[in-house]
């Protein structure tokens, strides 16, 4: 065990922690998912991606600086600490991304990742349709070939689009194989959502923002070379992004840690104001602490078995179980301390709001569950 | 011993839930949201003065029906299952309740305030002292305690200002006012624990209506071949929440009967309504989300109107904390 | 409503009250279930027999005085307040007892009721098996027909007997018909142990006291008119048997609120003495407090309806579910109250330990709240 | 940054988890509650003196192998897992530490007497100030913090009044006494801490020796046709206690590592680590309990033997309420 950052790492976070001082925006950012806010966030990210912090572990070429995990990790703590907000390019570079480096073309990621990390596109994820949540493989949207183009023709309704609204392109499963069931016939699509052929229609969000999108799509076009994996291959294509969205890049534990920080400095303040209603809520602040803490260590250990060599199979779903209640847990706390004014629309209840969605989202916690019961316990299906 | 409604109190929550259900269904609560400036259907609260329902627990000799808590539960049970954006509980439990109980008889009761509440041509609300008010933008009247006097004051001649809440059919603002018609109050506890039973009796009818929603949902959905409602984790939390419900109910209905009868331990068992209220509404929001998926995250389901008033009530009237903490004052020591 | 007792509660109460404390043995008694302490309490729920107090709800012929379900309630109160144990009749009185009076022949309730009020006999329920436990129909225990003697010979092994060592009969199911499957072809009989094909084996609880037995039986017989119900008829006249067992009167309000009573004096007389090492501690007494209370409330909810003539239905689940975790918060409570010697071996240990199988007994809870979900709330059931 | 155990470590861990295996299966630990008096396995006391594990955090001039916590915890989590019924917590991780780290070097310090646990000659055992001892029966000697300096006291001296427990194979007792060797302490705390992370470390091995018991169970029992392992609920309780093994584990290896590096906050780290083992362990103990079902509550299966364990250690070196509170203290203020 080594716990000691190397001189290289030290330098790293100074470099990032001083940049994102001098460079960042006015905090508190308006929301990301509302259309004022949209831009804003693009811009900033824009910024980040100017000085080569918007993807750090990229590879240069595609505007990251070639840092190890242990240097995401530090960037994104650092990142977190200095207030800033998750990131409206996400479900690109988090979830896409991923998928592109081990499975896309050379063409495809030469054309798709430089401009996903500038934000010049921004991708949202088609997965789940009206009647496909959870049970994502009885999904229903199709494509039919197109042999004059040279591709294929995209039908069918893709629901819960998180950031749809303001996307320029879709990422997303659909049946090319209209015999074959469930798992089967299904392919992975890189969609330009500027066709007449795609309508896109917000949907507003528990929180009043319209961070939801319906996608409508009637035949809307995808040429071959914006098939990524193979024809029929879409459902193991989709698996190697579901262990990033349910595991590390999404929830990076610099995130948790940020919010603790703002939970105990929220605590101080009121305790020094004699604010404090009820005296348990120190050691609840402290709870919080500590399950950030351990959710970093955890993941200190596991970025040790990524290092070396290892792949993350379906512990992501110990992960994704434990930053979901525990961001509901951190904000819960939060307005205990806010007593009667916990009703008040403010950052800490918007966060509650959104934190309500971790359970639900990237697979609901019934089925991450499931998951570690039957593959990493070894319990039968049914 | 009888531990349940009568025939007549039954009939009379039929005919609140009826009303409701006619005239409060969640499209109502959605345009109050919706309202820019005060929401407020005047039609539904006539009817409710024609009922007798404003009048439910003022004196008969104040154009009141003079019934008890009791009564009053029953109907505030239905008021917070139909997300009612209307300050009925304030009105007619805790503002009624308060003023009936202050004054001298004969020489400065609020007999007149009290008749013009029941006949629905004032409309009252009531908070603890420096708390925010709810519904300050609808009410003409303003009822709250201060030092053993209990005041009524002009929300027109108070300074309001309106605060950004979660559940905009239940918006709060912060009142400053510096005279009102003070009556000397009986007991000035009396107006806290009504206030506190009554939230807790809304919040019963709100984990009853985010379970009904709940079960609809996940015995109509299908995933992986099957209905949601059949798998055992989604049965377990809904039948956590039936269980929440079962336990919550009585324990409402006791304090009610508490008050009713001027028992001395009624405040201490408005305390414990409110915490039981609480767990039982947001084991019902959180367990009813989870059930429902993203559809239930999505403002244009209904869910979230319940959902946010459960928010809304369980911070009103005192935290879970403070009750809490009252109770253990009461039975621990 | 009304909350108030009558004239002829209030002096039953006080009767009950006085008799008590003028008639009780000397506490505490010794457990039960050791072999030491089950003669203690037979001989003292002989004494309540003989005064009239052991079943006051069953009619004056049986041994019971006629009482109301609420007279019922307010002498279990008095009972558990005088710092009473459980019964160790209780599986007798309180889970076949019911039974019989439904379904029970004439002679059957002549021979047997008071006897067993009188603690002659002591019943033990045989219904679990090695395979067979939440899956009750899967029992496999069997009964062949014997013409020649009139009745019938009982083959198997029924497991986890509460009592078993220490009881001379059993009530149990055994299949009649060999060719019929699950809930069909069972018979509900009721059997003498003393008869050298019955083998009764003590199985030590997890608090090392013999509480459990293993039946064996090779060719018991058991004559025609011990026969409960209709040959077939088991599985229905059983399921009369498991209303009582979770609900209502097995575990009566009174025995919780005579704990947390003594939760109460604990964490006082800790306070007094400076030794409350946590103070959170004085709010989780009163949420055991609150509990019980709870129950007590929701009990007379029941008893109101069970008054105006309902029947017990599924909501016995729910009193199951709330009762047996109810009991293991407040012992936890007491432990936590005990802090560093929580782990001494008294009577708050124990008393844990015994509330550990609350979950456990009389359906798992797990089934309870799949009862409670499918019949209560008209969930799919699969 | 890395944060693993090296291939040393992962190989130490092994031998000794070899070795439980093979000398202390659950008939030993069943012994040691069957034993009248003190139950103590010599021959495997001199197996772990053999493999250097008694003198593991020793100093190597006092025959030890000069290894770390970081090394300490992995040796007790497999302990914790055997359910070992011996001190090796105490001897090994707590009073080695605490009086390698105390005495003037030269003059008082107490290398001979940890040579001789090194060796095996000397049991030791430790405790809080004025708390009840664990194997008071068994050691011979007993190492106590006491104002700032470390004691170490001949028990054979000593009044020890053993007491009932629950769990019999970790007996504890009553000792009362009035002189012991005195060692000034570098770090009165040192010896609170290490024993707290000490019980943390075995609670983790604890809780995944009864998941494992669990898994084992619901894998093969069957009900209603099927294992009861595919049942969703219990699926999900199961789930939950890897969750807590998943999070609580770090935190134990964490605490030791600052321990061996001397950083400022391992006291907290200490008392962190022992709020998280011991909630994963109780969910642990409780989980597999209700997943066995009746099997597990009785006393032939060897569950209640590692559920009384986790009872007993969640209880010694302080509770979890008061390690929380050390934690609030530190992080909050």
């Amino acid at each position: 065990m080594d716990l000691t950052e190397s001189p290289e790492e030290q330098a790293f976070r100074a470099e990032a922690r001083a940049w994102l001082a001098a460079n960042k925006p006015e905090l508190p950012m308006p929301p990301g998912d509302s259309a004022a806010g949209f831009g804003v966030h693009r811009d900033w990210e824009r910024t980040l991606f100017d000085a080569g912090w918007a993807v750090v572990s990229w590879p240069r070429e595609y505007g990251g600086r070639d840092a190890s995990l242990w240097e995401w990790l530090i960037f994104e703590e650092e990142y977190y600490r200095a207030g800033l907000p998750q990131r409206v390019a996400q479900n690109g570079i988090f979830l896409l991304a991923p998928t592109l480096f081990e499975l896309g073309t050379q063409d495809q990621k030469d054309r798709i990742l430089r401009r996903m990390a500038g934000v010049e596109d921004l991708w949202c994820q088609g997965w789940s349709e009206p009647g496909a949540g959870s049970d994502l493989a009885s999904l229903t949207s199709r494509a039919e070939r197109d042999d004059e183009r040279g591709g294929w023709r995209l039908f069918g309704q893709k629901t819960w689009t998180t950031r749809g609204a303001f996307c320029s392109h879709l990422f997303g499963l659909f049946r090319t194989d209209p015999a074959a069931e469930r798992h089967r016939g299904l392919t992975y699509f890189l969609l330009d959502l500027d066709q007449p052929e795609c309508t896109v229609r917000p949907v507003d969000k528990l929180d009043g923002e319209a961070g939801f999108a319906e996608v409508f799509l009637d035949g809307a076009f995808v040429p071959d070379r914006d098939v990524l994996g193979g024809v029929g291959d879409g459902w193991a294509v989709a698996m190697a992004t579901t262990g990033s969205e349910r595991g590390l890049s999404l929830r990076s534990p610099g995130r948790f840690v940020a919010v603790v920080d703002r939970l105990i400095a929220r605590y101080r303040e009121q305790d020094a104001a004699g604010l404090v209603e009820d005296p348990s809520l120190r050691e609840e602040v402290a709870d919080g602490w500590m399950a950030a803490q351990a959710y970093k260590l955890a993941t200190d250990v596991t970025v040790t078995r990524l290092a070396e060599g290892a792949t993350m199979g379906p512990e992501s779903s110990l992960s994704k179980v434990w930053w979901s209640e525990m961001d509901i847990a951190l904000h819960e706390t939060a307005l205990r301390l806010a007593g009667a004014d916990s009703n008040l629309d403010d950052e800490w209840a918007r966060g509650f709001e959104f934190s309500l969605s971790g359970p639900i989202y990237a697979g609901t916690n019934e089925i991450q569950r499931n998951v570690i019961a039957e593959r990493v316990l070894g319990l039968p299906r049914k | 011993m009888r531990f349940a409604p009568t025939d007549d109190q039954r009939a009379l929550r039929e005919a609140v839930r009826d009303l409701f259900a006619d005239r409060c269904p969640p499209a109502s609560v959605r345009k109050a949201w919706e309202t820019d400036g005060p929401a407020f259907d005047t039609e539904l609260w006539n009817q409710l003065a024609d009922m007798g329902v404003l009048g439910l627990l003022a004196p008969e000799g104040a154009g009141g029906l003079g019934l008890s808590e009791v009564e009053g539960v029953l109907v505030l049970e239905e008021a917070g299952y139909a997300g009612l954006p209307a300050p009925l509980a304030e009105h007619m439990f805790v503002a009624t309740t308060a003023l009936a109980a202050a004054g001298t008889p004969g020489s400065d009761h609020p007999g007149e305030l009290l008749a013009a509440m029941a006949a629905g041509e004032q409309v009252a609300t009531a908070a603890l002292p420096g708390a925010a008010v709810a519904f300050a933008d609808v009410a003409d009247v303003l009822v709250q305690a201060r030092g053993g006097v209990v005041h009524a004051v002009r929300l027109s001649q108070a300074d309001v200002v309106l605060r950004e809440t979660v559940d905009k059919a239940y918006r709060t603002a912060g009142v400053t006012w510096h005279q009102g018609m003070g009556f000397e109050a009986s007991d000035a506890d009396l107006l806290a624990a009504h206030g506190a039973l009554a939230a807790a009796a809304q919040l019963v009818g709100l984990s009853v209506r985010l379970l009904e929603l709940a079960v609809a949902h996940v015995k109509v959905r299908t995933q992986f071949g099957v209905p949601i409602g059949s798998q055992q984790a989604v049965k377990h939390h809904l039948a956590n929440v039936r269980l929440g419900i079962e336990y919550a109910r009585p324990v409402v209905w006791r304090a009610a009967y508490g008050l009713a009868h001027r028992e001395a331990t009624a405040a201490r068992d408005c305390s414990f309504a409110k915490v039981y209220a609480g767990n039982a509404a947001w084991t019902a929001a959180k367990s009813s989300l989870q059930c429902h998926g993203a559809i239930g995250y999505s403002a244009e389901h209904d869910l979230h109107l319940f959902l946010k008033r459960v928010w809304a009530l369980d911070a009103a009237w005192g935290t879970r904390a403070k009750h809490r903490r009252v109770v253990a004052d009461a039975v621990v020591g």
